[in-house]
């Protein structure tokens, strides 16, 4: 019975199901790793987007100048640059290769993607973040300088908190774009996701089999994220709605408008 | 004159196809695609393609023909068939000089071999080693590349590209074969072929005639002497 | 109006400037507030009410003139570049906690509950611990009526409620003077009394209030004393009943018209 | 410096490639965007259902997956097509079809949301206004709604493109000699990798600043008259 | 009220009705307009007014009724999914071009200049050469007192302005009857008076209008007729001098004590 359903397959099925079966643990584990990738350079970006944020919205210009151009300079270039500027064009250089970071970091493809990919959500987030701490409520840090808080108390009770908020719908967008991003792993030996598509294709000569299951795969992978940031959404930012938007939905323009 | 022969080629091969600064492809693949079609009378068209999309762009019929040191074997006689043999070159191991690099299961254990994505190498190394970590490119170039830089431990492919490619250039000084030729007839097959898609029957055997005749009357030879100290068409 | 004892005034303000650019808004005003005293601060729009009342908590830097919290003088300095400025922002800051503020927009914390809102500065400024502060917090929820609605955010409350709340905010210090600016003027007309009553209350019990206002009923029946600013000086000064019923000079005299119809 | 130099020729093709390809893909996109949107609007339940899936494949799928499945998978289906209709024998799905024609379509499901918002952010009373005044449907969107959607796109547009720009990078991948492919390619034989990536970095960032300023000056030309909102 | 002429009324409705899901909101209204009658509709929030003036022009369908603009029948069809709507969306057109619509929130297009905005549906519509429709247009905003202001957009003018544009462009298209729903309650208290003015000139020009309004004061010194609309029925109608001395019915007696005070 099931020899027959999968000689069926392959007689029948325009695409390599049988193929794409036996090599599904593969998949699985190229999703893990773009998972990880990506999960692992939002954190770093992310850790790294905070300071830079609150560089970018103050006015030091000592500092602000050299942040604003490695922002500049990450959001106004393709990521599969950047990280083929990483991967291989570091090891263009002697000294590089003879520093201690070579042998464990540089010299694998896995730490040079998460270098670019973070350095590059960095700047998205950075800039991102800035947005929303600038139009932090001016009467909302006043109220907190009257109550006698420092500085320091005012970025890290108030202002902060409050822009991390405000600045979610948005960055779940980046995270999706990451997500997206990371296929460019694929270009530099890592059997990503898509690496493992590739690989497919490679191996038995197929043309799309491998591709189709990424694709697959990604778009289960974005749906999820995206369900979850609604819901995280839906929980953080209550404050934002009165009670009763968050209960009816919002009313569409056009939607009413008949003839 | 017959229909323009549409000739798939890769560019990132070298001594058998690599691209000049001028964009202009080189190398014994190239001209002996020119003489092929020359010996067919038929206009050659030249198709930039990367190795991994090399049979499927094939079988989508965005060319005719795969002239790219591409080997015969029986995987992939499964999607197209082949012209006989063009050449035929052993594959080696290179590593660095002095490594102590030993082929042999324990030997590569834990070691990052480096090779071509969707080659008879590939096909050889999961079947004869397994555990071994594989690192796959889009060319061999950047195998190469990997290589001098030490991302990789050895990189395995055929023993005439990574000689010419990478061995006797500057970057590949520090560098020697390693272990001898490695040989599975399953996954190399008895060497290089023109492939074309399953149906076209009479452009194979066009190809089979036309390499008789280049070997005939000594084109082969004089491409061949261009490149190469040896006879690379092989026993 | 100031006792006589040699108790110093839980505020005290002398000579107090204050310039934008060219422009000099507060010019010269002195007031001193005693324990218990309230005191509304009338004037047209544009008088200088609101920055005189800013530069009380240092939100904005006065050009010149001292400020004393309990008894405690703000230290000033004049910096290399000539400004004048505070020698210790530590300082600042302790004494900005000894004096609440609420603010004619509210300006509550949008991303924390009401009770959040309250306890924030207790804890965060004054140390207090959580638990106490959440106490402390509820009594004054209590007090200003709107203890139900502890656990909602402030878009999700009517102007009147969260007016209420900055003042349990400002109350939760237990500060020396709590300043208002205007506290019901963003107000729909239904919301004010709710507002009015809460401070009343806070008056009846003795609360020291400094409120910039243009509500002459709650001016003239609340306050101990009031101050009528014209230009950034202060035109007028006194007891309320006599200032209302007998203006000293044209400028109130015009501006009670002008208000009171 | 000298390399690049030497090269200099493969680099100006290659941008050249580029900016093509950004430009005609910024075509398709903007059309698709606009069909999208009338789609997403309508009350026609499944034209809304059909632009719903397009924008929601777009946003779930990696733009170099699609790019690859369409240059592979595409050359195949179109092969079958003509098969199955014998209309014709062959049809070249190009790197550069494939390129233009995927990052358009892409790009075209991000417009569609763009679009769609701009469309909702004029305000309904003057599109009631414009009712009342006896316009006909095609008068309203040609003299109210388009002029005023336009302005209201702008920025997400600005933004979209600026990322296309950038997204025409993944079309190396399928081997289109675009400025990537050809500064690869140049570095790997000169084995001068960073200097030419350095160079092509440097020549995105120049095409994303000219990019950014002219829309910026767009924005200020066309935004008179429309009061907006900070964000966008 | 109505003229005993054989001539047709400039606007006519009858017996109309309007449900929104379940609700019926409109419960049979029925009215004629004549040339030259200035009808106010007043009634509580709430009690169908806007919805009636919407219906009038189509802006909402009707569920039943019949509209006659200048003698000539809206034509309705029942269609297959059994909704009632408009058999031919031209004629539709057609007729909403012959009635002037003004807005509470005046609508202005406001990526038009004011001069814009009045030619705008006179060429596009009644298709009247550009130059033509420009010399009406000035005529009409200086009628409205606006015309220096001709070359501004909407969003640098004060709402009494704009809504006096509205008017203009309302009255560009030389229509039957004008709709007012609410003109002047979107507008700070100083501004009513503008907008007010140019209405009352226009009533005693002799236009017909038909006016939902809050301004008693309007409704009872200008209009013609006045309509008392409760829970979507007329609940009273008559010449308002009688209406406002001595109301007939006790919701309207309550409403006018609740609205003049
Ligand atoms: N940050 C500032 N920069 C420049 N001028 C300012 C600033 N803040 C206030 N002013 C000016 O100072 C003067 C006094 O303003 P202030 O807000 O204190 O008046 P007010 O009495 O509170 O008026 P209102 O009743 O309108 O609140 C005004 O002329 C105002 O324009
Ligand atoms: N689009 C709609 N969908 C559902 N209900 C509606 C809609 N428009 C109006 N209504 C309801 O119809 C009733 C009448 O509304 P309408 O706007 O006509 O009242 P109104 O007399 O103009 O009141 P106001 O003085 O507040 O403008 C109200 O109960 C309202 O909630
Ligand atoms: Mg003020
Ligand atoms: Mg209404």
């Amino acid at each position: 019975m099931g020899d027959s359903i999968i000689q069926f397959l392959e007689t029948w099925s325009p695409i390599d199901i049988v193929l794409i079966a036996q090599n599904f643990d593969r998949f699985l584990w190229g999703a893990l790793t773009t998972l990880q990738l990506t999960a692992m350079s939002l954190i770093i970006g992310g850790l790294l987007a905070i300071p830079l944020a609150i560089i970018r919205a103050g006015n030091n210009p000592f500092l602000n100048a050299p942040v604003w151009a490695f922002t500049y300079l990450f959001r106004g270039t393709p990521l599969l640059v950047q990280t083929y500027l990483i991967y291989y064009g570091l090891g263009q250089f002697e000294w590089i290769r003879e520093t201690f970071l070579w042998g464990p970091v540089l010299s694998q493809a896995w730490y040079c993607a998460l270098i670019a990919f973070s350095l590059n959500t960095a700047a998205y987030s950075a800039e991102l973040l800035r947005g929303s701490i600038v139009n932090t409520s001016q009467g909302e840090v006043e109220a907190a300088k009257a109550c006698g808080f420092s500085n320091w108390m005012r970025l890290r009770r108030i202002i902060l908190p409050s822009a991390f908020r405000r600045a979610l719908p948005a960055y779940s967008n980046e995270v999706i774009f990451m997500l997206h991003g990371s296929v460019v792993a694929s270009t530099i030996t890592i059997q990503d996701l898509l690496g493992v598509g590739r690989w497919l294709n490679g191996r038995y000569y197929l043309a799309y089999e491998g591709f189709i299951t990424a694709a697959v795969l990604y778009f289960i992978i974005v749906l999820l994220v995206s369900r979850g940031f609604r819901l995280w959404e839906k929980h953080w930012l209550a404050h934002l709605y009165p009670q009763e938007a968050v209960k009816t939905k919002p009313k569409k323009g056009l939607a009413s408008f008949r003839i | 004159q017959a229909a323009d022969l549409r000739v798939g080629v890769e560019g990132a091969y070298p001594p058998f196809s690599w691209k000049e600064s001028d964009g202009t492809l080189k190398g014994f693949d190239i001209e002996i695609a020119e003489a092929v079609c020359a010996e067919l009378n038929r206009k050659c068209v030249l198709i930039e393609q990367d190795w991994d999309g090399m049979i499927p762009a094939l079988l989508a019929r965005k060319f005719d023909t795969i002239i790219a040191s591409m080997s015969i074997t029986e995987e992939r006689k499964k999607r197209v068939d082949f012209s006989d043999k063009y050449y035929n070159t052993p594959a080696k191991f290179v590593a660095k000089k002095g490594s102590g690099l030993k082929i042999t299961k324990e030997g590569l254990k834990g070691k990052r071999i480096g090779l071509q994505r969707g080659t008879t190498h590939q096909c050889f190394m999961e079947k004869m080693f397994p555990d071994v970590e594989l690192v796959l490119y889009g060319s061999q170039d950047e195998v190469f590349q990997d290589l001098a830089i030490g991302r990789i431990d050895a990189q395995f492919s055929d023993s005439i590209a990574a000689d010419d490619g990478f061995l006797k250039t500057d970057a590949g000084k520090d560098f020697e074969f390693t272990g001898g030729d490695q040989h599975d007839e399953a996954c190399h097959g008895p060497g290089a072929g023109m492939a074309v898609r399953k149906a076209d029957t009479a452009l194979r055997d066009d190809l089979n005639k036309a390499i008789r005749a280049l070997r005939e009357n000594g084109t082969y030879q004089k491409i061949n002497a261009k490149y190469f100290e040896f006879d690379i068409f092989g026993g | 109006m100031s006792e006589p004892s040699g108790d110093y005034a839980a505020l005290e303000v002398v000579d107090l400037h204050k310039s934008f650019g060219e422009v000099e808004v507060i010019r010269g005003v002195s007031l001193s507030a005693h324990k218990g005293d309230v005191i509304s601060i009338l004037g047209a729009s544009g008088s200088g009410k609101s920055t005189f009342l800013r530069c009380i908590n240092l939100l904005e830097i006065p050009t010149a003139g001292d400020v004393f919290v309990a008894g405690e003088q703000i230290r000033m300095k004049t910096s290399k570049t000539g400004r004048y400025e505070p020698e210790d922002i530590h300082q600042v800051e302790r004494l900005r906690a000894r004096l609440g503020m609420v603010f004619q927009s509210f300006n509550l914390w949008s991303h924390m509950t009401v009770i959040e809102n309250v306890i924030e500065a207790p804890v965060h400024v004054l140390k207090i611990p959580k638990a106490e502060a959440i106490e402390q917090a509820e009594a004054l929820l209590q007090k200003v009526g709107i203890l139900e609605r502890k656990d909602y955010y402030p878009a999700q409350l009517s102007g009147g409620q969260m007016q209420r709340v900055a003042i349990a905010r400002g109350l939760a210090m237990n500060p020396e003077v709590m300043l208002f600016d205007e506290p019901t003027s963003a107000l729909d007309p239904e919301l004010v009394g709710e507002v009015l009553k809460v401070m009343r209350d806070l008056a009846d019990e003795g609360r020291t209030m400094l409120v910039v206002t243009h509500e002459m009923g709650f001016a003239r029946d609340v306050s101990s004393e009031v101050v009528f600013l014209h230009e950034g000086k202060v035109e007028e000064q006194g007891q309320p009943q006599q200032m209302f019923n007998n203006p000293n000079s044209d400028r109130f005299r015009q501006f009670l018209s002008r208000t009171m119809q | 410096m000298d390399l690049i130099l030497e090269y200099q020729g493969q680099l100006l093709s290659g941008t050249w490639v580029t900016i093509k390809l950004a430009l005609l893909s910024l075509v398709i996109a903007v059309l698709f965007g606009l069909i999208g949107a009338g789609a997403k609007l309508s009350r026609n339940i499944v034209a809304q259902k059909i632009a719903g899936g397009y924008t929601s494949i777009v946003r779930g799928v990696p733009d170099l997956v699609l790019i690859l499945l369409v240059f592979f998978g595409g050359q195949e289906l179109a092969n079958q097509i003509g098969i199955l209709t014998g209309l014709w024998d062959y049809a070249e799905i190009s790197q550069f079809a494939a390129g233009v024609g995927t990052i358009g379509v892409v790009f075209g499901g991000y417009m569609t949301e763009t679009f769609r918002g701009a469309i909702l952010s004029i305000p309904k009373g003057q599109i009631e206004a414009a009712v009342a005044c006896g316009m006909s449907r095609p008068t309203i969107f040609r003299r109210v709604i388009w002029p005023q959607m336009v302005v209201y796109a702008l920025p997400g547009f600005s933004n979209n493109w600026l990322v296309q720009i950038k997204s025409t990078a993944l079309v190396s991948v399928i081997g289109l000699q675009d400025v990537v492919y050809n500064g690869f390619v140049a570095g790997r034989s000169t084995r001068q990798l960073f200097t030419f990536m350095f160079a092509v970095l440097m020549i995105y960032l120049v095409l994303t600043a000219i990019s950014d300023s002219g829309l910026r000056w767009l924005d200020r030309k066309y935004s008179k008259g429309i009061v907006r909102s900070e964000d966008g």
